[in-house]
């Protein structure tokens, strides 16, 4: 559910949106998800849900900047409901720089959150720092993403496994604290010898196992694990894999996993949560997002992924252009700028392709992509005509598909007029051109979150109110 | 010289991060293949492997952890520089502390003026009435006192304000550096717009505005203008150290199993800025040494009752052209001193292997 | 038969380290042939890396080429100088690295750094020699010389948009996708023989890495060049490699097509690579770990480098020497496309024709180095 | 990047304003009052009340502030006491001296120091890398005044073959003043020139292992160009942030070398305005000398912009 928090939602739709929350919670309950451990009742509150949570990070180092540098924050988490149930797993995915390891930390107060709240079975336990998320420390776990980082180098295994509970002040003598570390590394599947080793002498599936173990010393009810596999190699991955499978099953963990492995996230997760620049644009139960993904983004992101099986590739929709900066996102939709299946105004004649390569060409005037000086010397160095003229027709050649899809005349002549604007320098003149030639919707609203069978999806065309089939990819 | 695992370090195809497989190997002794005793739950059906004829079996290349000690010993007996600079300081502290006994006579008994190196006066040196031959090999000063024996007892004055003015300038200027670096926000932008304040002012004009206020040279005052004048060096290095421990993720670990920020402090950031702190304080003498000597010479520094070898080596500046030993010889005395000083703070950086960038250069 | 495009003979590359002397490439054999795209796929620590740096010759200090042969179009590159490899370099070999962040140099343009290519091994007539390259660089690229004109056909050609504009940007200004384009614009612009790419896309997220694998599939035909694609992601060399070689501890383990290893792998070691890679196609497949670590590659006493964590593995893995042996459905002739794996993934992706592999007359191989593969595996 | 211009110098202009203010207070707060100390315990309290009223101590502190502020912007330093010259002439009048050593110095560093940092790196182990090595360290050992020391001895007294005493203004002819200034040009320039070789190599090194290079040597592009054209920009810019903190050492260097050649620099002025007790000149030449400091440290970074296209044309813009 997500709702970029500046665009002022119209009221309606604030109080839809809040209904849709309730059903959707009453949803994610029962909907028959694949594995056992998920269909707790519903009644429970789930172990940790995050309300409308967000994360800015400012530029700005001291008060010269926020005078004259670039003071605008980068919104790394903007707006993200998420929920993890008991003994379920929770998928995280999403691109980097998408936000999902600051949303992972942000859940443990790892990062101090800017706006929502989070709560632990029902009490808020947002913000809290040092003593007052002390006693929550026992229950909320991580295991971080670069096994060798995230163990103190000048420690021993021992001392590392120690530590937690001699910080919650756990067993009464050093002795018994042993114990409890040499039985945690059996149940990692490390041997008691390991004890007095330091992490530089182990290799990396190794290291993982002794964070995997730290994060268990407080028999939590909860693990976060941030991209846990990324960092180690594909028959250590299917090691590390194993052993958080088993460890859930026997100690009834909730697991929230952080990747961007979509392959990795069909093996591990009861639920995934989809993310693109800081907000969750769909969440399903993995079998329903792997067969039948709502949102363009996740069809895209599926249909990127290399498979072995021949028989299992699909035609594969390539999206263009790269992520835009999170300082400064796009305008409604964050995803309209690169979307195959953005919604062309109501009066459009053509075909979505042809709208889509109209509305790339819009982006690209917008973002003063295009240099005209640069196509003039290229011109020059081909010996050809160096004019306006030339430089507007050279502008227009590739967005005009002159082959056989006819564009729709007005949208012809709004491409040509502003590749000539722009050739005699007039930027501003044609952006407006552009802008008035190629509306969508989904670039002036922010998409609403429409519940779907068991999650819920942020895109317009997917929206019943608004305009456009939902399958037009 | 870092005990990184050389097979991970060497293996040039590491494409992952370093920690991943390469260094993993068998396990020593018995040679179950999985450095993991089988999963707890039933054997993967892939099936488990054959144990390893003993014959076939590898040692398995454990990392050795060497403790701080230990490290710097090896690295001294590799590197030949580095083992210089460290017998000579040691040499230089002794010489210090052992002035009366090592110098050959006392450094105020006058003999023949401006006498040339290795030359012969007579003297009564040992009060029993005689006049015995007397050997400078140092040669004498325009006060008729040996060289050597004032550049002897000199050392001991040197090495004192050298260490006083390290140990303001450490303390105040890791103070600076853990407050700003740990706690960052206002407090940082304060202290480092200190720091660059600071900057500012060099040495000689602390010196100098010390002087103004405290209203005469001495001891004191050099340790005082030189301490302050190098806070700005400590408090950039520990904060920069600081700043970049405070993202490694063990520390989010720490903080994770909820370790207060106090342990945090003195558990996981300080043990590891420990390394850089000495490289840093070793480099920081020669550096002070220097610094006094600057002030001495320019007539700032020490008074003449407790002479450094920076007042010798200039009280002997006007006599350049008759008798340049009395000014040269302190002046190859310092060089050597502060010479090892940087060849040992040189070696022990490679041996912390402390990159360039987190040790000053001032 | 004509000399293939490249081929490597028992080749073995070495590090001596203080505790002992890493084999990190032990006597591996390869071939490559006009027109192809040939993949090497092994885990980290497998000397995947070493030996493309050793084909090109560009292995760094203190490791060296110890045995074996190089060969490319049946010229030995063993024995040229220095000056000699440093003009194919670039020319008929060309390469591309896995890190986009720093593989281009940060203080010079994109263009320039293609440019300077194309001055080194198209011979446009721009001097390519210090005072003139220096120049260059303090007073900036002429513009409209040839070379930069051809620098920004090939940044058009890897699909960077405004590339006139995008050519006089710096390294920092270019998204991580962008720059790996851009080192595949400089590999490509002078039409070399064969591209050699060191996990191009691993540093890069799922849908850039899409858009550059559907670009150079076409890339290949256009520049007709062939392809060692080295990875460690087994789905990206079934959807984009006509041949396979699997490599495991500084040796080739199985040699096969695309369709036949992954529709019949053999040797354990791909088998247990398989069997632990999750497959997104596959719900229900139980991801099952090969047990242990790769071994240190330091004089590895046993025959069987993979011996330790084979399931199979018996006495004699031990002691005898694995060969290559055939172990698919005997040796066929390829006459259908070399790769139908390939064919049907281009769909509807912008690019690509099919790729119909122009080597009909030669016999499809699909061997395994495993004492206990192979027609004589029966014996033990 | 004129933001990152503009904020450099606001940066600058602050940290100048902060010096300036210190100094202000500084003064007014010596024990017993600059007056006092400038007449000495037994002046007659007339004599007291009429120097404070010519120094303006009397006007409350605010207006004094102001007044001194104002000052400072016109470069108005006041009267020197021992020589009731203007302040202003005193110090001019030094400052060329001082400033001639410290730029030799710079060149002299920079000259010697890149060549030979890179001659080393591109030579590792070879003898004569280490003979650069033990070089710099023994520069970096030696204070400039004691380089003076042996450069006046060797070229002054031994064989006379540059003066060795005394400093010749630029408006005699550029060679008269080159040869007044290159000795203690050098001496300061030495251990300057020490410290940026070390820095040159160990950077120069870390940028020929740095992973461009080796798609430069893929490209086929030959050693000397990879090393000129490539490399060397890049191994620059950590060179420029040493060159510029190590500016103070260059100062201080001079100010102490002046006195080996007999030169009435501002170190001269600097020492005896403070054994004469004559804080309007110690004042200014601390303001002066700060100034300086504060500027050098805007030019580097500055220079970054120059040489680091990351800093000109920040940001990635897709």
């Amino acid at each position: 559910m997500s709702r970029s928090t500046d665009s002022a939602p119209a009221p309606a739709e604030t109080e839809s949106t809040s209904a849709e929350t309730t059903a959707s919670e009453t949803d994610v309950g029962t909907s028959a998800s694949g594995e056992a451990n998920a269909d707790a009742t519903d009644a429970e509150a789930p172990l940790l849900a995050a309300r409308n949570i967000s994360k800015y990070y400012d530029q700005s180092e001291g008060f010269l900047d926020d005078l004259i540098g670039d003071a605008r924050p980068v919104r790394a988490v903007d707006g993200v409901d998420l929920e993890v149930r008991r003994g379920e797993t929770l998928a995280v995915v999403g691109e980097s720089g998408c936000g999902k390891s600051t949303l992972g930390r942000t859940l443990l107060n790892l990062e101090s959150v800017t706006g929502g709240h989070i709560e632990y079975r029902g009490e808020d336990i947002t913000g809290l720092s040092g003593s007052a998320m002390q006693p929550y420390r026992r229950d909320l776990q991580m295991v971080f993403q670069d096994p060798l980082a995230s163990l103190n180098p000048r420690q021993t295994v021992g001392e590392i496994l120690k530590a937690p509970m001699e910080v919650h002040g756990i067993g009464e003598s050093d002795e018994e604290r042993t114990e409890r570390v040499r039985e945690l590394l059996g149940l990692v599947g490390l041997k008691e010898g390991h004890l007095d080793r330091y992490p530089r002498q182990f290799s990396g599936g190794q290291q993982q196992r002794v964070g995997v173990a730290r994060a268990l010393t407080l028999s939590p009810e909860l693990i976060v694990a941030d991209e846990p596999v990324s960092a180690l190699d594909v028959s250590v991955q299917a090691q590390i894999l194993d052993l958080l499978d088993d460890l859930q099953t026997e100690l009834d963990l909730a697991l929230c996993f952080v990747t961007h492995d979509l392959s990795v996230v069909r093996h591990v997760a009861d639920r995934v949560a989809v993310m693109y620049l800081g907000e969750i644009i769909e969440t399903a139960p993995v079998e329903e997002l792997f067969a039948n993904p709502r949102h363009p983004y996740t069809k895209s992101l599926l249909s990127a992924v290399p498979r072995i099986d021949p028989a299992a590739r699909t035609d594969r929709t390539v999206l263009e252009g790269t992520v835009p900066s999170p300082a400064d996102p796009p305008s409604g939709c964050r995803f309209h700028t690169r979307c195959p299946a953005v919604i062309p105004p109501a009066e459009w004649a053509g075909t979505q392709a042809e709208f889509k390569s109209a509305f790339t060409f819009r982006n690209r005037v917008l973002g003063e992509e295009i240099d005209p000086e640069a196509i003039r010397t290229r011109l020059s160095a081909e010996s050809a005509a160096t004019d306006n003229d030339a430089v507007a027709t050279r502008i227009t050649e590739r967005f005009v598909p002159d082959t056989d899809a006819q564009l729709p005349a007005n949208a012809r002549k709004a491409i040509e007029n502003a590749a000539a604007r722009l050739a005699n320098g007039e930027t501003e003149a044609a952006k407006t051109t552009v802008t008035e030639a190629f509306p969508s919707p989904c670039e002036d609203e922010t998409p609403r979150d429409t519940p779907t069978e068991g999650g819920h999806v942020a895109c317009h065309r997917v929206d019943p109110e608004m305009p456009g089939d939902p399958d037009v990819l | 010289m870092n005990d990184e695992p050389p097979n991970a370090r060497s293996n040039p195809d590491h494409e992952r991060t370093r920690n991943a497989e390469t260094d993993g190997g068998l396990d020593p002794g018995i040679g179950r293949n999985s450095p993991s005793e089988p999963e707890p739950t039933e054997t993967p059906p892939f099936g488990e492997p054959m144990d390893v004829p003993p014959e076939y079996r590898q040692e398995e290349s454990v990392v050795e952890h060497r403790s701080l000690r230990s490290r710097i010993v090896r690295g001294l007996r590799e590197d030949k520089l580095a083992l210089f600079g460290a017998v000579v300081v040691v040499g230089f502290v002794l010489v210090a502390v052992f002035a009366p006994y090592v110098a050959p006579y006392d450094p105020g008994a006058t003999f023949g003026f401006m006498q040339s190196p290795d030359s012969y006066s007579q003297a009564d040196v040992d009060g029993d009435g005689s006049i015995e031959r007397v050997w400078h090999p140092l040669g004498t000063d325009s006060f008729g006192y040996d060289v050597l024996s004032r550049i002897i007892f000199g050392a001991r004055v040197s090495l004192a304000v050298a260490l006083a003015t390290v140990l303001v300038a450490f303390t105040i200027g890791t103070a600076i550096g853990l407050a700003a670096g740990f706690y960052g926000g206002w407090i940082d932008s304060v202290l480092m717009r200190y720091v660059d304040f600071q900057w500012a002012f060099p040495e000689i004009i602390l010196g100098v505005a010390i002087i103004a206020f405290a209203g005469g040279r001495g001891v004191e005052n050099v340790v005082i203008a030189i301490g302050i004048a190098y806070i700005d060096d400590f408090a950039r290095l520990i904060r920069g150290e600081v700043l970049s421990l405070r993202e490694e993720e063990y520390v989010t670990a720490a903080r994770a199993i909820g370790m207060s920020n106090r342990r945090i402090m003195t558990k996981e950031i300080l043990p590891n800025a420990v390394a850089p702190l000495i490289v840093q304080a070793t480099l920081m003498i020669p550096l002070a040494i220097l610094a006094e000597a600057g002030l001495s010479f320019l007539g700032l520094g020490v008074s003449p009752t407790t002479p450094t070898w920076g007042l010798l080596l200039s009280d002997g500046r006007q006599f350049i052209s008759r008798a340049w030993w009395i000014s040269v010889m302190p002046g190859i005395a310092i060089m050597v001193v502060v010479l090892a000083f940087n060849t040992l703070g040189d070696g022990l950086r490679d041996i912390f292997d402390v990159s360039d960038s987190e040790v000053e250069q001032r | 038969m004509s000399d293939p495009l490249l081929e490597v003979e028992d080749l073995r590359t070495q590090f001596p380290t203080e505790r002992g002397v890493v084999e990190a490439v032990d006597g591996v054999s390869l071939r490559i042939e006009p027109g192809e795209i040939v993949g090497l796929v092994g885990e980290s620590g497998s000397g995947k890396s070493v030996l493309a740096e050793s084909i090109i010759g560009i292995v760094e200090e203190p490791g060296e080429i110890v045995g074996g042969d190089i060969r490319l179009r049946g010229e030995s590159l063993r024995d040229k100088s220095e000056a000699e490899l440093a003009a194919l370099r670039g020319g008929e070999l060309a390469m591309v690295f896995q890190d986009p962040m720093n593989s281009l140099n940060p203080t010079l343009p994109v263009g320039e750094q293609i440019a300077e290519t194309v001055r080194l091994h198209q011979g446009v007539g721009e001097s390519v020699r210090l005072p003139a390259e220096v120049k260059r660089k303090i007073l900036g690229v002429a513009k409209n010389s040839e070379a930069w004109r051809r620098a920004i056909t090939m940044l058009e050609a890897v699909e960077i948009p405004e590339p006139e504009s995008r050519a006089t940007d710096y390294p920092h200004q270019f998204s991580g996708g962008m720059r790996q384009r851009a080192m595949i614009a400089m590999a490509l612009s002078c039409e070399p023989d064969l591209l050699i790419t060191d996990e191009p896309t691993t540093a890069l997220d799922v849908t850039i890495q899409a858009q550059i694998l559907g670009e150079l599939k076409g890339l290949k035909e256009a520049f007709d060049t062939s392809i060692l694609m080295i990875t460690h992601d087994l789905a990206v060399v079934a959807e984009t490699c006509d041949r396979v070689n699997v490599m495991y501890a500084g040796e080739i383990v199985e040699k096969a097509s695309a369709q036949q290893l992954f529709a019949n792998p053999q040797h354990p070691y791909t088998q247990g690579l398989l069997a632990s890679t999750p497959r997104l196609e596959d719900p229900n497949q139980e991801i099952d770990p090969i047990s242990g670590t790769v071994p240190e590659l330091i004089d590895i006493p046993y025959a069987c480098h993979f011996a330790p964590r084979c399931p199979e593995a018996k006495r004699e893995c031990y002691d005898i020497e694995p060969e290559f042996r055939p172990v698919g459905e005997g040796i066929e002739r390829s006459t259908e496309p070399s790769n139908p794996a390939t064919a049907a993934a281009d769909g509807e992706g912008r690019r690509g024709d099919r790729s119909v592999s122009n080597t009909e007359d030669r016999p499809e191989e699909h061997v395994a180095a495993c004492l206990r593969r192979g027609r004589e595996a029966d014996r033990l | 990047m004129r933001r990152y211009v503009a904020k450099r110098v606001l940066h600058a202009l602050f940290i100048m304003w902060l010096v300036a203010t210190t100094v202000f207070i500084g003064l007014r707060s010596m024990p017993g009052g600059p007056v006092r100390t400038m007449l000495g315990q037994e002046a007659t309290p007339q004599a007291v009340a009429q120097l404070r009223s010519q120094l303006g101590l009397d006007e409350p502190l605010y207006i004094q502030y102001a007044d001194w502020m104002t000052d400072l912007l016109f470069l108005e330093f006041g009267t020197s006491i021992t020589s009731s010259q203007s302040v202003r002439e005193v110090v001019l009048g030094a400052a060329p001296k001082t400033f001639s050593i410290a730029i030799v110095a710079i060149v002299v560093g920079l000259a010697v120091a890149i060549p030979a940092g890179i001659i080393s790196a591109t030579h590792k182990r070879e003898p004569i890398d280490y003979i650069a090595t033990i070089a710099a360290f023994l520069g970096v050992s030696m204070p400039a005044f004691f380089v003076g020391i042996l450069l006046a001895l060797v070229f002054g007294v031994w064989y006379n073959l540059l003066p060795v005493v005394g400093y010749t203004p630029l408006s005699a002819g550029f060679l008269p003043w080159l040869e007044s200034v290159i000795l203690p040009g050098i001496a300061v320039g030495l251990p300057y020139a020490a410290i940026i070789m070390r820095m040159m190599r160990s950077s120069l090194l870390e940028v020929l292992d740095e992973q461009y290079m080796r798609t430069a040597r893929a490209k086929g592009v030959t050693g000397r160009t990879r090393l000129f054209k490539h490399a060397l920009q890049n191994a620059l810019i950590p060179v420029i942030t040493v060159a510029g903190i190590q500016l103070a050492l260059v100062l201080v260097g001079s100010v102490t070398v002046e006195l080996v050649f007999g030169i009435q620099g501002l170190g001269r002025i600097l020492v005896s305005s403070i054994l004469d007790l004559d804080y309007p000149v110690t004042q200014a030449v601390i303001l002066l000398i700060a100034g300086v400091m504060v500027f050098t440290n805007l030019v580097v970074d500055l220079a970054y912009t120059v040489i680091d296209p990351r800093i000109r044309y920040g940001g990635e813009n897709g």
